[in-house]
Order: structure tokens, then C-alpha cells, then sequence
């Protein structure tokens, strides 16, 4: 029992007394965490971003002149039952006129030649899909089955789009996920070579306690517990600083830009963030302490 | 309780530290090692607490064979031992006072325990007011009263001294072999290795005497 | 002679006797720079992205329809002569059709309604500015000028969203600035405190170099070059490593994800970027170790 | 040559290392500074190689007063000391034949000089066979003798050894003496600070004997 409260003791005081080491690491530690941070967040939040694009399959199928309004009500009942489908809008030519000349206000000189006769523009029913794993080929199945009715007179979908964002959106976690497994291995192998040059620092001290009786654990342990330490108070340094930059910046870049205040809106740092942080710098920590002192605290003998 | 036996050791090829060196020393004995610098005298004790290995030959510590004791278990040997070492091995980022608790610390022994033992052995060595210091800030012949003091302070059934009286003058030394002899009395063995002719006239005791390697007279 | 000889084998010596340390921090240096790097080249290639979109200043001036020919190319010839004007395109009502369908193709629907009739959309002149710093008020008038004409329906320009684009370019740049400041900061720091780590390390050796007579600068000497050599195969490592990564990263998500392939076009990476990694690497690791010595080589005595 | 004029030197309050020291000495002269452990002898060397400064008093080395010396131009008084350092203060990182050469190096002398002056230092204190030994790996007394060739290495006009002979046999102690006597001879100021009794009587010189920091006899 005592042993151990000495252990921890003796732990806690190497601690502060390599400081400038500790201090180095510690920074060092930090710095890393932050920057692997900061990269999580960025591939967090483009993820978001992208995420809300590609929410949304949408179809639209344009109805002929002539279709009747029982047939047009028939097929919105249809789709409505359909588990694919999401929301079904009917659209009539006056909407689709105002919806068009909303998207497109350069094109109001266009438009204007034709304000006094009827719309120009077909009716148009438009289908949005619910999105879940795969189910991209029965949506452009039903799709297809859709267009053949005779009342439909063409169709607009953007499903190859919608494809093209999940690619990307793939794209970047495997970017995320690569630039974070670089920065571990990074962190990693700060911490282990922080670890060999403590243990490097201290040799003399190491064998002096052999010398004079201490088990091999409780050498290790002060490296141990140190080694998590290290990380564990560089990932929450590292973490108040990326909320610190999170936040700050886009109050600064706002103030110097005002333009673009709306571009970097940085509201929701997940929580998330801090914890896996946290976990992975102890983590880091632990057990990079742990392999350096198999591989650097051999006894002298043998 | 310390026997060699046909005992060898080269550090480099073709020259041997130490070379069939075979004696025995009994519980309770007092007894010094000499021989002119370079014999063997510091490699004969690293042998006896597992410091450096033999070459060949077989070393037994309290009827223990120590080619046989794993590194697990290497702590256990060391704890039975007291060792003033040539060069002191002090931690320098530490006071006197904490240098010569840590062999107390590793075995877990408890603060007051600690306090009372280790201002015993300040007061032994005649240290008490430099209990505070760091040893870069004492003088060199009271380094070595901390070491011997951290060898004397966890009660060692065998105490080993290397040139304990190096850094002191003949009156300290007289004094720090006097209280060997008390530490001796007590049943502890005593193994001393030194130069000092003079010292080793004034306690007449056996002496293994090495020359090159080999063992001369014991 | 012999002496700076001497001094020099000392500082390369030094360099492999405290391998470890040197390592380590050599690595980190090197990981520091690469960052910089990274976020350099990013800045760049960002502002040549939007270097294109900027470039070009555009306003379309939209005819009347009773507009007469020699009108229309008083007007043109005038505008060509301004030295503001870089370029004058005409486009007749018939093309602006032709743009139009091309421009916005889920219309074709819309438009179909028209096919024979004589084309809905006005002719018109797109004009181009040459944009050199500033000159935005000059063109903001002569547009200005040019739609007070008779002649001129109407006009549409995208000198303010050419504003904004100048804005985020500027923004940009500020972020890069601010970040570069940063790294070379904690760059400089991480130098700063190897070599106080350095000398501290060796301060025993540094004490008896002393006490044998040698002179101040030979001391300090072998610690500046080794700064300046940690900094400079620091930026030559994180060079490689960043040409690597610019050139390898595209293919390998070329490889996983070929759609995107075009998204990551890194072909040109400016020479410029690893000459200046170099010299602040170098520099760096001068200024450092230099300001390191000068806080923490203090004389023993004074 | 060493000129001292009420020397004071205080680490701590109220605990004086050295208090009121004047003595001199000649150029050329061999002497012995003595003292029980903590007398302050290695405080009045410390004194003379300005590795400390003293609280009160002037130090004279080569008429020149040390206290004036600024820190730039410390190294010329270095350059006419060879100093044997209590505890060796060897670099672990350099073989033995390196550190001799240390002294040598920083003074910007060519390769081919440095060799023969370090190989014949070497062969004073009987160490060419440890040449490429690194300093952990031989004996405490072969690291004294290291010590020893360091200090003698480049021709100094004072040679100051403290304890130079702690971890030395008799017969060893009495052959490096002897080395001191020769290097005497060439006119050069010797003074050995010293515990050994036994070593001052074979060799009689004036001795400066320190007692708890006050100069006794001289
Ligand atoms: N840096 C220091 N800070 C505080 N006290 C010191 C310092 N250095 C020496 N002392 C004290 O000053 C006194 C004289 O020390 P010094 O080293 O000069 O003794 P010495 O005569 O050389 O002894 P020894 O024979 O044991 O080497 C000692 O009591 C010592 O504890
Ligand atoms: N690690 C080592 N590697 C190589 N040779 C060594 C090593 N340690 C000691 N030696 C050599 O072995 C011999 C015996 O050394 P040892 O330290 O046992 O001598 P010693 O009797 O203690 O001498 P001293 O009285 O000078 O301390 C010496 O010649 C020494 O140079
Ligand atoms: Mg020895
Ligand atoms: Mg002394």
C-alpha cells in the first residue's frame, strides 16, 4: 500500500523534476493533437456540409399539356405509398414561372417578353427519395417506371450527382482518416522518443535505483503514468485550443471581413472532438510510453 | 555467505578483469579486498551484486547461486546488500537527505520509519546539517559519508564498500572504519576494498589481496 | 586556421554524439515544415483558384430590340478604345438563345414551347475589364455611363460578386499569413528548446570545456551550426516529403476514386515553395539557437 | 604567483567556506593544502580558477587580479592552469585518448602536436593501453590518471590537484608525486590539496593547512 503511494508519489515528482523535457514534450504533444484537431474538424464539418447536399435524391417529371387531374392526383397517391419516396410537390405552370424567374433573376429580360401570354413552363410533379444504404438502383427502377406513363413528358434527375457527392464525401473521410492515422503515428512516435530520451536523461538515476533494490515496476511506472499524463494534458491544451480557434477566428475574420462572416460559421464544435482528443492522446500517451520502455529499459545485464 | 569459485571475467578478449579467483567469506566476518589500481577490486564486487556476470565460474550470496537468479528476482539479492560505490552514484537532483532515504522508498517502508532511519544515519556520518543540500553543494569527502550512509540505512546483511576513505582525511577514516567495525559487530559482513595501507594496519583483519586479476593471498 | 578547423569537426561530431536528441528533433522540425508546407501550398493553389475567377470583370449590357446596327457599333468601337475595356463581345438574339439552351439545359422543356417562334432573349454586348488594382470605381462609372444610352434595355454585371471573390481571395491569404505565423513560431520554439535541451543536456561537458580553457565562441559555435543543420535538413526533408505527398496523394485517390481525379490536379507545385521552406527552415534554426545560447549558455559565474 | 588577500567566501548565510585566507606563493614552489573533509580546500582552488567568486579579498594569480578579469578574457587565466579535479570531471562520451586532448584542441593546436603531447601524457600515468577506452570502462584509479594526464597535457604554469591521489595505491600515489616533482622541476607551480599523512611525510614541502575554512599554518 505505502509502496505504491511512494510509487505515485515518486511518479508525480520526475515529473517536475525533468521539466524542461516535459515541457518540451508536453508541447510538442499539444501541438500535434491540435493540428490532428483541427484536421478532424475540418473532415467532421465538410462532411456536414456535403452531407446536406446529397440528403437529397430529387426527381422531377414534367407533365404533358394535356394531362387530366385525376390522372395527375392518381399518380401523386402512387408515389406517396411508395416506401422509396419522401415528399411528392405538385408544381403548376404559373409556380414553375415564379420558381423560374426566382432562380434565375439575370434572366428577367427574357421573361419579360412573354408576361402577358400563358406560362411557358409544363407542370411538374417533384419526387424527393428517402436516402438510405444502396437503395440507388430500386429509386432509378422506379424512376424509369415513372417516365414511361403517358401523361409524363420527360424527366430531370439528379442521381448521378447525388452519386458523384457520396463519392466525394467518401473521398474525404478516407483523406480524414489518413491524415489522422499519419498524425497518430506522429504523436506516437514523439511521445515514444520523448520516453527514450527521459529514460536516456535519467539512466544514471534508473541504476542507481536497481542498485539499491527497486522492483522493475516500480521503475516503470513513473514512465508509464508520465508518458499518459503527457498526452492527456497536451490533448486537453490541444483541445482548448481549437476551441479557442474555433471560436476566435471567425469572430476575427468577421470583424476584418465582414463579407464572409457567413462562410465560416464554426457554431457546433461537436463534443465528440474533445473526447476522442482526450482518449487518443492518453491513449497515445500510455502506450507509447509503454513500448519505449520495453524497447529502451533493458537491464543492463543480460 | 560470499563464495566464488573458479570465477572469471574479461570486459575485452585476451585480458582478464578478474581470473580464477576462488575464496569464501563467512557470516559475520569484517575483511578488506586491495590491490593496486586496475586489479580487479571494483569488478570482484560488481560480480558479487550482479552489476557484471562472470565469464565462468560459479558465485554464491547467502547459499545463492546468482547465475541463477532471473531479473525478476534480481532485486531481492540486491536488497540483502549495503554498497558504498567508488564513484558515489548519488542523485543529483535530490537532497542528501533523500538520497539516503531511497533505498528505503523502493522497499516501501513508511515515512516515519523512513525519517527516524535515515537521521540515524546522518548523524552516523556526521551529516545532520547537510541534510538539505544537493550533493554538487557539499564537498567531495562528504559525498562519500552520503553514500556510505545510503549503504548503511536499509540494514544490509552485507555491506561492500568501494574506497569508502578515498575523499577523507585519516582522522574521518579511522571514524567511518570504526563504525564499519559497529555495523560489523551486529552480524552484518563486511567487505571492504581499499588502498590505504596505513588503515588496514590499524584493523588487522583478513585481506584478499589481488594482483592483475588473480587472487594473491586470502 | 586550425582552430575554426577544429570547431567545425567539434560541431559536426557534437551532431552525432547526441544522436538521439538530434533525431528527435530533426524529426520534429521536419514535421513542423511539412505542416507549413502543406498549408502553404494550399493557400497557393486556392488563391490561383480564385486568381481565375477574379480575373475577369464582366458586364452584359442588354439591347433594345429596336436598336439600330451602326448604333450598336458606334458603341462597340467606343468601348474597344477605352482603356478600361479589354474586350467586347457582340451576341445577337439568336445566340443568346443558343447560350442560353446550352447554359441551362433542364430548361430545354421550357424552351421547346418557342422552337418556332422568333427568339424571346435580346441581343446583347458582354463587355470585359482588364482588372489592375483599384480601378473598380473607373468601371463602376463608365458602366454606369454606358446604360444611360438609348440604345440599352438593361444591364447585369458581376462587379460586386467580382468584389466579394476578391474579398475571400484577401481573406484567404490573411488565414494563410496567420497560420504560416504560427507554425514558424512553434517551429522556432521547438528549435529554441532542443538546443536549450541541448545545452542542458551537455552542460557538464560545456562547465569542463570551460574549465580547460576554451574561449566563448567555441562553445557557442558547434550549437549555432548545429541549429542552422537541424533547420536545414529539417526543410529538405519536409520538401520531399511534401513533393511526395503532392504527387502521390492525387494518384493514389485517383486510383481508389476516379471520378475525382480532376478535383486534385497538383501538377504545377511552385519550385518557389520549397526555397522559401529552406530558407526558413534554415533561418529558423540560426535565430534560435542563437536566441536559445544567449538565454540559456550563461556563464556560470556572474 | 597565487597571491591571496583576506579571502572570504560564503555559499550560505552564516557558514563561512573560507574566511580571511591570505597567503602566498612563489613561482616554482611545490606545496600541500590540507584539512579535515569540509575545511574548504577545494573552495580555495575553485578560488583561484575563478570557478567561484570570492565574497570579500583579492586573489592575485600571475600579479594579475582575478576579480578584474572579465568574462571574456577568463580563458587566458584557464590556459596557464592545469587543474586535476576532485572528481575527474571526465567526458563519458569521448575515449580516453580524447579527453587528454581536450585542453589542446581548444587552443587551436594542429593534430600531429596534439598526438605526441597526448601520447607521452598518456605514458606518464601508464595508461597507453586504455587509450581508446571510454572513461566508464576502466577502473576508478586509471580515471584519476586520466585526470591527472588532462591537467598536464598542455604544458600549464601552475598546476593545481585536488586529491589527485584518493583512488590510487601507495606505491601508484608515490610514482605520480614523483611525476609532480619532475613537472616541478621545469619550474613549474605545483599545489596538491591532500588527505594523505603518510604521502606529505615522504614528500616534505610547505603546507597549507585549513581547519573549518580557516587558514592554521602556511
Ligand atoms: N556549492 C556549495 N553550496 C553550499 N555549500 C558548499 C558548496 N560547496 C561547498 N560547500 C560547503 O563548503 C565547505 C567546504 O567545501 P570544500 O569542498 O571546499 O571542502 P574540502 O576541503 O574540499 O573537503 P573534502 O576534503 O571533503 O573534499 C563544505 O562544508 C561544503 O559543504
Ligand atoms: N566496462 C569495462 N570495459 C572494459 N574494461 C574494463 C571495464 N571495467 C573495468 N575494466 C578494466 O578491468 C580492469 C579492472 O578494473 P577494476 O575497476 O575492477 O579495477 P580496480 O581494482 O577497482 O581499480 P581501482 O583501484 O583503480 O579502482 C581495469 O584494467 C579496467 O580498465
Ligand atoms: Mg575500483
Ligand atoms: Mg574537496
Amino acid at each position: 500500500m505505502n509502496l505504491i503511494k511512494s510509487t505515485f508519489t515518486n511518479a508525480f515528482k520526475n515529473i517536475f523534476r525533468n521539466k524542461l523535457i516535459n515541457f518540451l514534450s508536453f508541447g510538442i504533444i499539444a501541438f500535434t493533437l491540435l493540428i490532428f484537431g483541427i484536421f478532424n474538424y475540418l473532415t467532421y464539418s465538410l462532411d456536414v456540409f456535403i452531407g446536406d447536399f446529397s440528403r437529397n435524391i430529387e426527381a422531377i417529371f414534367y407533365l404533358k399539356d394535356d394531362a387530366r387531374q385525376p390522372e395527375i392526383e392518381n399518380l401523386i397517391t402512387e408515389l406517396e405509398e411508395n416506401l422509396l419516396v419522401k415528399k411528392v410537390t405538385f408544381k403548376s405552370k404559373n409556380q414553375a414561372e415564379i420558381d423560374f424567374s426566382r432562380r434565375f433573376p439575370e434572366l428577367e429580360y427574357a421573361l419579360s417578353e412573354f408576361k402577358d401570354s400563358p406560362s411557358p413552363f409544363p407542370a411538374s410533379l417533384e419526387v424527393t427519395f428517402r436516402q438510405e444504404n444502396n437503395i440507388d438502383i430500386k429509386i432509378s427502377t422506379l424512376i424509369k417506371e415513372v417516365e414511361k406513363l403517358s401523361i409524363i413528358e420527360g424527366k430531370e434527375v439528379n442521381l448521378d450527382w447525388a452519386k458523384q457527392v457520396t463519392n466525394i464525401k467518401k473521398f474525404i473521410s478516407v483523406v480524414g482518416f489518413f491524415l489522422s492515422l499519419i498524425l497518430i503515428f506522429i504523436s506516437s512516435f514523439i511521445i515514444f522518443n520523448v520516453i527514450k530520451l527521459n529514460i536516456f536523461f535519467r539512466k544514471d538515476e534508473i541504476n542507481i535505483f536497481r542498485l539499491v533494490g527497486a522492483q522493475d515496476w516500480y521503475i516503470r511506472f513513473p514512465f508509464i503514468i508520465e508518458g499518459a499524463l503527457l498526452g492527456f494534458v497536451g490533448s486537453v491544451v490541444a483541445g482548448i485550443l481549437l476551441f479557442a480557434a474555433l471560436k476566435l477566428f471567425p469572430a476575427y475574420a468577421a470583424f476584418m471581413f465582414n463579407i464572409v462572416k457567413g462562410m465560416i460559421d464554426f457554431e457546433d464544435i461537436p463534443f465528440n472532438i474533445f473526447i476522442r482528443l482526450i482518449l487518443l492522446g492518453t491513449g497515445i500517451g500510455l502506450v507509447s510510453s509503454f513500448l519505449s520502455l520495453r524497447q529502451h529499459l533493458k537491464p543492463s545485464n543480460d | 555467505m560470499i563464495e566464488f569459485y573458479h570465477v572469471y571475467k574479461q570486459y575485452v578478449k585476451s585480458q582478464f578483469a578478474l581470473s580464477d579467483v576462488s575464496f569464501s567469506i563467512e557470516k559475520g566476518e569484517f575483511l578488506f579486498l586491495t590491490g593496486a589500481s586496475g586489479a580487479g577490486k571494483t569488478t570482484l564486487l560488481k560480480l558479487i551484486f550482479k552489476e557484471e556476470l562472470p565469464g565462468k565460474g560459479q558465485i554464491l550470496i547467502d547459499s545463492e547461486n546468482t547465475n541463477l537468479i532471473p531479473q525478476k528476482k534480481l532485486f531481492k539479492l540486491r536488497r540483502k546488500l549495503g554498497i558504498v560505490f567508488q564513484d558515489f552514484k548519488l542523485l543529483n537532483n535530490r537532497t542528501i537527505y533523500e538520497n539516503i532515504a531511497v533505498p528505503l522508498l523502493v522497499r516501501g517502508i513508511r515515512r516515519p520509519t523512513i525519517d527516524s532511519s535515515v537521521n540515524d544515519a546522518l548523524a552516523l556520518v556526521g551529516l545532520t546539517h547537510r541534510k538539505h543540500y544537493i550533493p554538487a553543494h557539499v564537498s567531495g569527502g562528504e559525498q562519500q559519508r552520503v553514500a556510505i550512509a545510503r549503504a548503511i540505512v536499509a540494514n544490509p546483511k552485507i555491506l561492500l564498500a568501494d574506497e569508502p576513505t578515498g575523499n577523507l582525511d585519516t582522522e574521518l577514516s579511522i571514524e567511518i572504519f570504526k563504525l564499519f567495525e559497529r555495523i560489523n559487530a551486529n552480524g552484518i559482513t563486511v567487505l571492504i576494498a581499499t588502498h590505504d595501507d596505513h588503515l588496514m594496519q590499524l584493523f588487522p583483519r583478513r585481506v584478499l589481496k589481488l594482483d592483475k586479476g588473480k587472487l594473491i593471498s586470502h
